[in-house]
């Protein structure tokens, strides 16, 4: 069961990536790279349980942290009213 | 078979590499440049932890289980690397700020015609 | 892509795969810090730029011929020279024969701490990471000299935001408390100064992302960070000179303590402060060099 | 042996939720339509997978930083899906605009679909 819970987040990861790369608005890269990061953590979960990796949990859990980050990141840069940025 | 799958890493590396250096010469955007010199940097570090890799080894920290170990020099080098990476990333944005105030743009063929445009004699 | 952003948008995406490589191929500190930094400081970093500059990209008149042929040269002759290379995970190549097995066996009676990479990072290679060290010192003190450090502007309250800040506050708490784990923990499993430094300085960027830069700014001041970082660097060298005075060799922690296995214990836990402090100062240092700035509208 | 079989239909069921998240935000026509599938199936996928790992770990130090992974995922997600749905409306994007003229033509073919499903 558990290498099928990996395929299905590699498609997953593959489909939200095409999404990422075809826009076409900004906010829908930023979901995609959002959703990205949700399943790379999920990934390192599953994959790393199945594979037994070391101190898989530490790394899923600043994943979590970072990712968090890094999108209130991307969203603070279009709350900034910047007339030339005003485009989508 | 085997020869190939053991060289895949290194040339998937080859392929990254490429791209970085060839966003570094084709494109004029000086962001784009930085972004191209940052994929060529992280195609180094894939480089590095290839080599570091010993099958049926885990990772070089001790415990009773394991028997072989990853090399960890590499490790300890791209791990430092990419710390620095980013603080040098940061010069080089921060210079990228400074030469768009001065000039209004970013595009490096615009910056040259400006420099180029100020050479001349004034008649 | 004419859309700067979504360039960096892709670069963020690339960051976790390249993340997601390093941990298959056993590197767990460098998955860490590959993390910890490719998809939050340096996509921050990335937008505050495009923020003081223009986003999209000019239309290119060049010619990508030449470059075109030089770069598959370039591939053409290295994948020539990976022929050569042994395969990947193969464990008698000339890579494992010199040094590292000196680490590995050398780490247990020496040092005493499991993490081979710490070892090696602050011990056997220590001048390595004091020169590494004074480079991201140096890289911060250039990003002040060339943006100054800034003011943060007013911010604007906001009444819809109450969500945000409800889940902010625990979360930089939580932020905080595992870089301290990272840092502490380094020893024993994967973490050390350098992933810590960047998951602290990144629990600052996430509060004033949300509650305003100018509340950090009151927090610690931004004039106070290039002292930090001096005094992360001092630390790092400090150490080495103490065992100086000692009568022992620069950066030797055996003469730190009574037994050389509690000095190295002790040298590496200063040492990995040291190294932590700087890189924390100099990361926040960077963020308020660039955020603090105001962009310059050109015609 | 209850407890295996309830983990690999934890994981099962998540892996399902992630997939038809997928889907969604590749084929579903509009940005805030997409935001709704990807967040929803997400977060509660989540909590499936982890739960799924954690049955299968059993008691360890791991089970507990598991469970702290659950809380953190299960919390940041929908803050992060209501600040970019904040942001988007605040922005000048709105869901009739025909910033996205080959969506809007999308949304006629799946129209029939969604009122069925």
């Amino acid at each position: 069961m558990i290498v099928a819970a990996i395929l299905a987040l590699l498609v997953t990861m593959a489909l939200v990536l095409t999404r990422a790369f075809i826009g076409p608005t900004v906010y829908d890269r930023i979901l995609a790279v959002n959703a990205f990061g949700t399943k790379s953590v999920l990934l390192i979960t599953v994959g790393g349980h199945a594979m037994g990796w070391y101190s898989y949990v530490d790394i899923a859990l600043m994943y979590a942290l970072i990712n968090f980050v890094g999108t209130l990141a991307v969203m603070r840069f279009f709350e900034t009213h910047d007339p030339r940025h005003d485009e989508l | 078979m085997n020869e190939i799958l053991g060289h895949f890493n290194y040339l998937i590396v080859v392929l990254l590499m490429m791209m970085g250096l060839y966003v570094v010469i084709a494109s004029p955007n000086l962001i784009k440049k930085l972004i191209g010199l940052s994929l060529f940097q992280a195609s180094v570090f894939i480089l590095f932890i290839t080599f570091g890799k010993v099958s049926g080894g885990g990772p070089p920290i001790l415990s009773q289980q394991l028997t072989a170990y990853s090399n960890p020099l590499p490790h300890v080098l791209i791990l430092t690397a990419i710390v620095v990476g980013v603080a040098t990333t940061a010069v080089g944005l921060a210079l990228i700020v400074r030469v768009y105030e001065a000039y209004g743009t970013t595009d490096e063929d615009e910056i040259d015609a400006m420099d180029n445009a100020d050479d001349k004699p004034v008649v | 892509m004419r859309d700067l952003f979504a360039v960096i948008m892709l670069f963020g995406i690339f960051s976790f795969i390249a993340a997601l490589l390093f941990l298959d191929m056993d590197a767990v500190d460098v998955a860490f810090t590959e993390a910890a930094v490719g998809a939050g400081v340096t996509t921050v970093l990335m937008l505050s730029a495009l923020r003081l500059t223009q986003r999209y990209e000019n239309v290119s008149h060049r010619h990508a011929g030449m470059a075109l042929v030089v770069v598959t040269l370039t591939g053409a002759a290295l994948i020539y020279g990976t022929l050569d290379f042994p395969s990947l995970g193969d464990p008698n190549a000339p890579v494992h024969e010199h040094v590292a097995p000196e680490y590995l066996q050398q780490t247990p009676e020496k040092i005493g701490v499991p993490n081979v990479v710490t070892a090696v990072l602050a011990s056997f290679r220590g001048y390595d990471t004091l020169g590494e060290t004074v480079v991201i010192f140096s890289a911060g003190i250039v990003v002040m000299l060339l943006l100054g450090l800034g003011r943060a502007e007013d911010f604007e309250q906001q009444e819809d935001i109450l969500i945000l800040w409800v889940v902010v506050k625990p979360m930089v708490a939580l932020i905080l408390v595992f870089a301290l784990y990272v840092q502490f923990h380094g020893d024993f499993g994967a973490g050390g100064g350098f992933q810590a430094g960047v998951i602290f300085a990144s629990g600052f960027i996430l509060y004033s992302l949300v509650y305003g830069e100018n509340h950090t700014r009151k927090v610690l001041p931004a004039r106070w960070l290039p002292r930090l970082a001096a005094l992360g660097v001092l630390l790092y060298a400090g150490t080495g000179m103490f065992s100086f005075f000692k009568g022992q060799v620069f950066l030797d922690y055996n003469a730190l303590a009574d037994s050389p296995v509690s000095g190295q214990h002790l040298g590496i836990l200063l040492v990995e402060a040291g190294v932590g402090l700087t890189v924390f100062s100099t990361v926040l240092l960077i963020f308020y060099a660039f955020s603090g700035r105001r962009a310059v509208v050109h015609e | 042996m209850l407890i295996g079989l309830l983990s690999d239909l934890c994981l099962l069921f998540g892996g399902l939720l992630c997939l038809t998240g997928g889907v969604g935000l590749l084929r579903l026509p509009s940005f805030f339509v997409r935001l709704h599938a990807a967040s929803v199936t997400e977060t509660l996928a989540t909590v499936f997978l982890i739960a799924g790992v954690m049955l299968d770990t059993g008691w360890a130090l791991d089970t507990a930083k598991l469970l702290l992974l659950i809380v953190i995922m299960f919390v940041a997600n929908p803050s992060i899906t209501h600040a970019l749905c904040r942001t988007a409306a605040h922005g000048k994007y709105r869901p009739e605009s025909n910033h996205e003229p080959q969506a809007s033509h999308q949304q006629e073919n799946q129209s029939s679909n969604n009122s069925t499903s």
